[in-house]
């Protein structure tokens, strides 16, 4: 299977992806710069976390123009598997292929730290690897995690289970602890967390890897069907 | 013929606002106990070249499609043709 | 048209307007000497600036001369951006730490910030990927609203710049106490992994090649203490002159990036920063270095402000700008090169063998000096220096044992000192883990990284108790250096070398130089003893206000290497039933 | 009485603001080539309750101690009465 990581100028976790599936998930990837215009030969896409553009005006609110959304738009659009991390879930909601907005940390600043996750949606194309009732460690590093949607909005996204991560603790301020919702669709999940950064004990945490080896094993079943 | 313009941007009501909120409470330590309410938003100052008749659209298309998200913010603007002197 | 508003060199001298610019009566007397000539407005800048302390170390050489700055792992000692010390494999490990302690304390977010960002370039300027940041701060006490509002923007300040470039911040001390009130100490230290093949030197060699200016345009940030009212400039418009810079790490992100890619390219001939005196310092030591001269226009400069003097772009300290000496026709491919990153890359001179730095601004020479005077011979100074008084009181007194009543309430009093409290509000904004290397996170003795496809992985901390240091410069000194390999060995490291920061307060007064000689001699002693040589530093002095001087502050930021992996261990007890051993007195 | 109170903190001239040369590129990029500068500032609203006489002060006050600084920012600010309905 090949992961696509795209790198929008200011990406600074571009390597941790590429790393994360090389190196302990075992599959292909490939750099892809912010201004190429196909992701063809690619069967996921990876928005790495970092600051595009410096994430100035707003996170991510620039980097949605960059040539390579297009392509990654219609990848979502025909199912393959997209994931946004921290920087990469703020470009998503900003290219509105993910409902919802970010303002800063309730308490401002910056926060690095692991954090305890639930697992809201274990039927995700991202998480059946989980266990039931799994509760995950997952690192967040980030200054605008605070997610924002209206009350309608909320609803809908309950409504169809959209809500995949959700914090154990408030950390953020975010509505109803949000931490990473996916599309209607189910193939678009933005999170805050790094899974990423969760892919060996010798850093604190592996939680991560049963999200990327999640997509990999529904991978191989459309695969094995349509082949 | 050039322009000056302003553009405002602020959180919608109803949308919390952490940086309001904080800079309210310092406001407070420093004795200004009648502040009862801060909001904090963006003021972007842009020079365009532009004709009369277009500048109006332009402006708005730019805060529709980049300077705002509505999801969370509204805005207003002010244009001003700038006089050379 | 702008020339007419700065004093002719006439005027310069009888004014004796180059007293407000920092240069002494005899210094001038110096300048004039080696140009045979008086210096115009320009030339006096450059003077002022490359022998200022910041640039010429002239009351501190001779101290610095002591550091042992050899050893077998030594492959750049003090004299560039950074050092360097081998670490097998074909790599070695790059560092360096600098002070940013006056602008943070009129702008402590920007003033941290470009802090940081200065220090970033410094490494990899040397051709090396910056892997890890640490930082040393001091402040008054946290009681004084003031010192809340700056600590609050100096630590944002940091994390605000090392989180977007995307280096971890990994380490670092913090202390409060009254002497830093209103003089708080901000020292960033910045380390970085290099393959031998790519180390690179910031000189200016061979005769007719271009001098590139790549990155961000000039302003007229950080132009201050030494500028001239003209009668042309109101008072407003000075008061509109920013003396602080403001950085752009996004800038910066993409210029590591580009610059690195650069580094690889066989026709670089050199590549410098432009840290503290901008244009100036890059230029003069890169020809200096090389035994060259450069000849630069400074109409080809990029601008960002109009109407600006040579002397304003020579002085600016605007940040995120580099200065490159490349092959004579390979101009195009650096320019085409850093148009891929978004970045500006103009030639802006060209190498010559006549020694001098020779600048042309709108068709005229606006400045013609000797390199070598500017990046070599500023005067050295060995100030007086006296035992202060308080030091032989002090050391007459008995030794003191403090009685413990209740043992329980005085730990949870010490705890609850700043001081000594846990710094978790301050590294939890700090982004420790981006690249995925970080393997002992802030909060144990040592921060260790590992070293990707290799075995091995680096241990780095930053230490100083100053109030030793002020009690007993000698004694604290020593401790300084020990406290740093004790850290490093803790944490399964071999210690391998050292970067000091010497934040002191005036060294023309002759207790504060009687501190800075003993603890120079403290820090020197434990280097040697526990072989862990200088490769390079930094002097920030004059840290005085009203109320007095500092604390004498001489930072050590230390590097150790971990072998194996396995190797590593943490602060931190690990599980019921290990066994807990007490070793030494 | 109840005051609502618009402050706007820019940054002084000639220092470098990398969010507007940011903001500045990408409109470039959407094709809005007109546009020569952008600043990027803060507008604070603010609703005090204060005395007739002493609200101006008061803003100035917070101004000087909190909401700006002075080394790389400067500040306006307009007060309007508000009335209750
Ligand atoms: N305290 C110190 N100890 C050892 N070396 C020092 C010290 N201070 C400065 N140096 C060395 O002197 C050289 C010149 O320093 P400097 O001009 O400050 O470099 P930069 O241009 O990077 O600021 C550097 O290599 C630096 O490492």
């Amino acid at each position: 299977m090949k992961f696509a990581v795209i790198v929008f100028p200011g990406s600074n976790c571009d390597l941790d992806m590429y790393h994360a599936v090389k190196d302990e998930l075992g599959e292909e990837a490939a750099y892809v710069w912010h201004d190429e215009t196909s992701l063809e030969g690619f069967d996921a896409v990876l928005l790495p976390g970092g600051f595009s553009y410096g994430d100035y005006l707003r996170s991510g609110a620039i980097a949605r123009f960059s040539p390579i959304m297009k392509a990654v738009e219609k990848a979502a659009a025909e199912g393959k598997p997209v994931l946004g991390v921290c920087n990469g879930f703020q470009v998503l909601l900003e290219a509105g292929l993910l409902p919802g907005a970010m303002r800063r940390n309730a308490k401002l600043t910056f926060i690095c730290k692991q954090t305890e996750l639930e697992i809201k949606n274990k039927s995700t194309m991202f998480t059946t690897g989980y266990a039931d009732e799994e509760t995950i460690t997952i690192p967040v590093a980030h200054g605008d995690g605070n997610y924002y949607c209206d009350e309608t909005t909320l609803k809908k996204l309950k409504d169809n289970n959209q809500i995949v991560f959700t914090y154990k603790d408030d950390i953020n301020g975010s509505v109803a602890n949000i931490a990473g919702i996916t599309n209607e669709n189910g193939n678009v999940l933005g999170m805050m967390p790094h899974p990423e950064r969760a892919v060996d004990d010798l850093l604190g945490s592996a939680d991560g890897l049963k999200l990327f080896q999640s997509i990999v094993k529904y991978w191989r079943e459309q695969h094995a069907i349509t082949s | 013929m050039m322009y000056e313009v302003k553009v405002y941007v602020t959180l919608k009501e109803g949308v919390l606002d952490p940086q309001g909120s904080a800079v309210k409470n310092s406001l407070h330590h420093l004795g200004y106990e009648g502040v009862e309410e801060v909001r904090i938003g963006k003021v972007m100052t842009l020079r365009i070249e532009a004709e009369k008749d277009t500048v109006d659209a332009q402006v708005k298309e730019m805060c529709d499609k980049l300077l705002a998200n509505p999801v969370i913010e509204d805005y207003t603007y002010e244009t001003e043709e700038v006089v050379s002197s | 048209m702008q020339l007419l508003h700065e004093p002719s060199p006439q005027m310069i001298k009888d004014e004796k307007i180059y007293q407000e610019m920092g240069v002494s009566d005899t210094e001038f007397q110096m300048i004039e000497d080696i140009l045979g000539r008086l210096p115009n407005y320009t030339e006096l800048g450059l003077f002022s600036v490359m022998w200022s302390e910041h640039c010429s170390y002239k009351n501190s050489k001779v101290l610095l001369k002591k550091f042992p700055v050899t050893g077998e792992k030594v492959l750049q000692g003090p004299g560039e951006g950074a050092g360097i010390i081998d670490i097998g494999d074909e790599q070695a490990v790059v560092f360096k730490i600098e002070s940013h302690n006056h602008p943070s304390a009129i702008e402590p977010y920007e003033g941290a910030a470009t802090g940081v960002g200065g220090i970033i370039r410094d490494v990899f300027s040397m051709g090396a990927r910056p892997v890890a940041l640490l930082n040393s701060l001091r402040f008054g006490e946290l009681k004084n609203p003031r010192v809340k509002y700056i600590f609050e923007g100096v630590v944002s300040g940091i994390a605000g710049y090392g989180n977007c470039i995307g280096i971890p911040t990994v380490g670092g001390e913090v202390q409060f106490d009254p002497c830093y009130e209103g003089n708080p100490l901000v020292n960033a230290m910045c380390v970085g992994l290099i393959d031998h093949e790519d180390i690179q030197k910031g000189q200016a060699k061979g005769v007719g090649n271009p001098v590139l200016y790549v990155g961000a345009s000039t302003g007229r940030d950080g132009i201050h203490g030494a500028t001239f009212a003209s009668e042309e400039l109101s008072e407003e418009s000075e008061s509109k002159r920013p003396a602080v810079q403001v950085g752009d790490p996004f800038m910066e992100k993409l210029l590591v990036e580009a610059c690195l890619e650069a580094t690889k390219h066989p026709k670089l001939v050199g590549i410098q920063d432009m840290g503290a005196a901008g244009l100036t310092s890059s230029s003069a030591e890169m020809a200096s270095k090389a035994g060259s001269g450069i000849e630069m226009n400074l109409d080809a400069v990029p601008q960002r402000e109009k109407a600006m003097t040579p002397y304003e772009m020579m002085l600016s300290e605007s940040q995120e700008r580099m200065l490159l000496v490349v092959e004579k026709g390979s101009e195009q491919e650096f320019i085409s090169l850093f148009e891929k990153w978004g970045l500006m890359a103009k030639v802006v001179g060209q190498v010559t063998d006549d020694h001098r730095l020779k600048l042309i601004h709108q068709g005229e020479t606006v400045a013609d000096v000797p390199v070598d005077a500017l990046a070599e011979e500023a005067p050295v100074y060995h100030q007086p220096s006296i035992e202060p008084a308080y030091f032989q009181e002090f050391q007459s007194q008995a030794g003191y044992r403090p009685e413990v009543a209740d043992y329980a309430g005085t730990l949870k009093d010490l705890l609850r000192q700043p001081t000594i409290a846990s710094k978790e509000w301050v590294y939890e904004q700090y982004d420790y883990m981006v690249r995925t290397n970080t393997v002992v996170a802030p909060g144990s003795d040592a921060a260790v990284l590992r070293i990707r496809d290799t075995k091995k992985a680096l241990a780095m901390t930053t230490d100083c108790n100053s109030r030793y240091i002020y009690l007993d410069p000698y004694e604290g000194g020593k401790l300084a250096v020990a406290e740093a390999a004790r850290n490093l060995v803790c944490s399964g490291a071999e210690p391998l070398g050292v970067t000091d920061c010497l934040n002191y307060g005036s060294p023309e007064k002759p207790e504060i130089f009687w501190q800075l000689e003993k603890s120079t001699d403290g820090l020197s002693e434990a280097c040697e003893a526990l072989a862990t040589p200088v490769i390079g530093g930094n002097v920030s002095l004059y840290n005085e206000t009203g109320k007095g001087a500092i604390y004498p502050t001489p930072v050590i930021g230390m590097v150790g290497l971990i072998h194996e992996l396995d190797h590593i261990t943490k602060q931190s007890f690990r599980q019921t039933g290990d066994i807990i051993y007490l070793l030494g007195e």
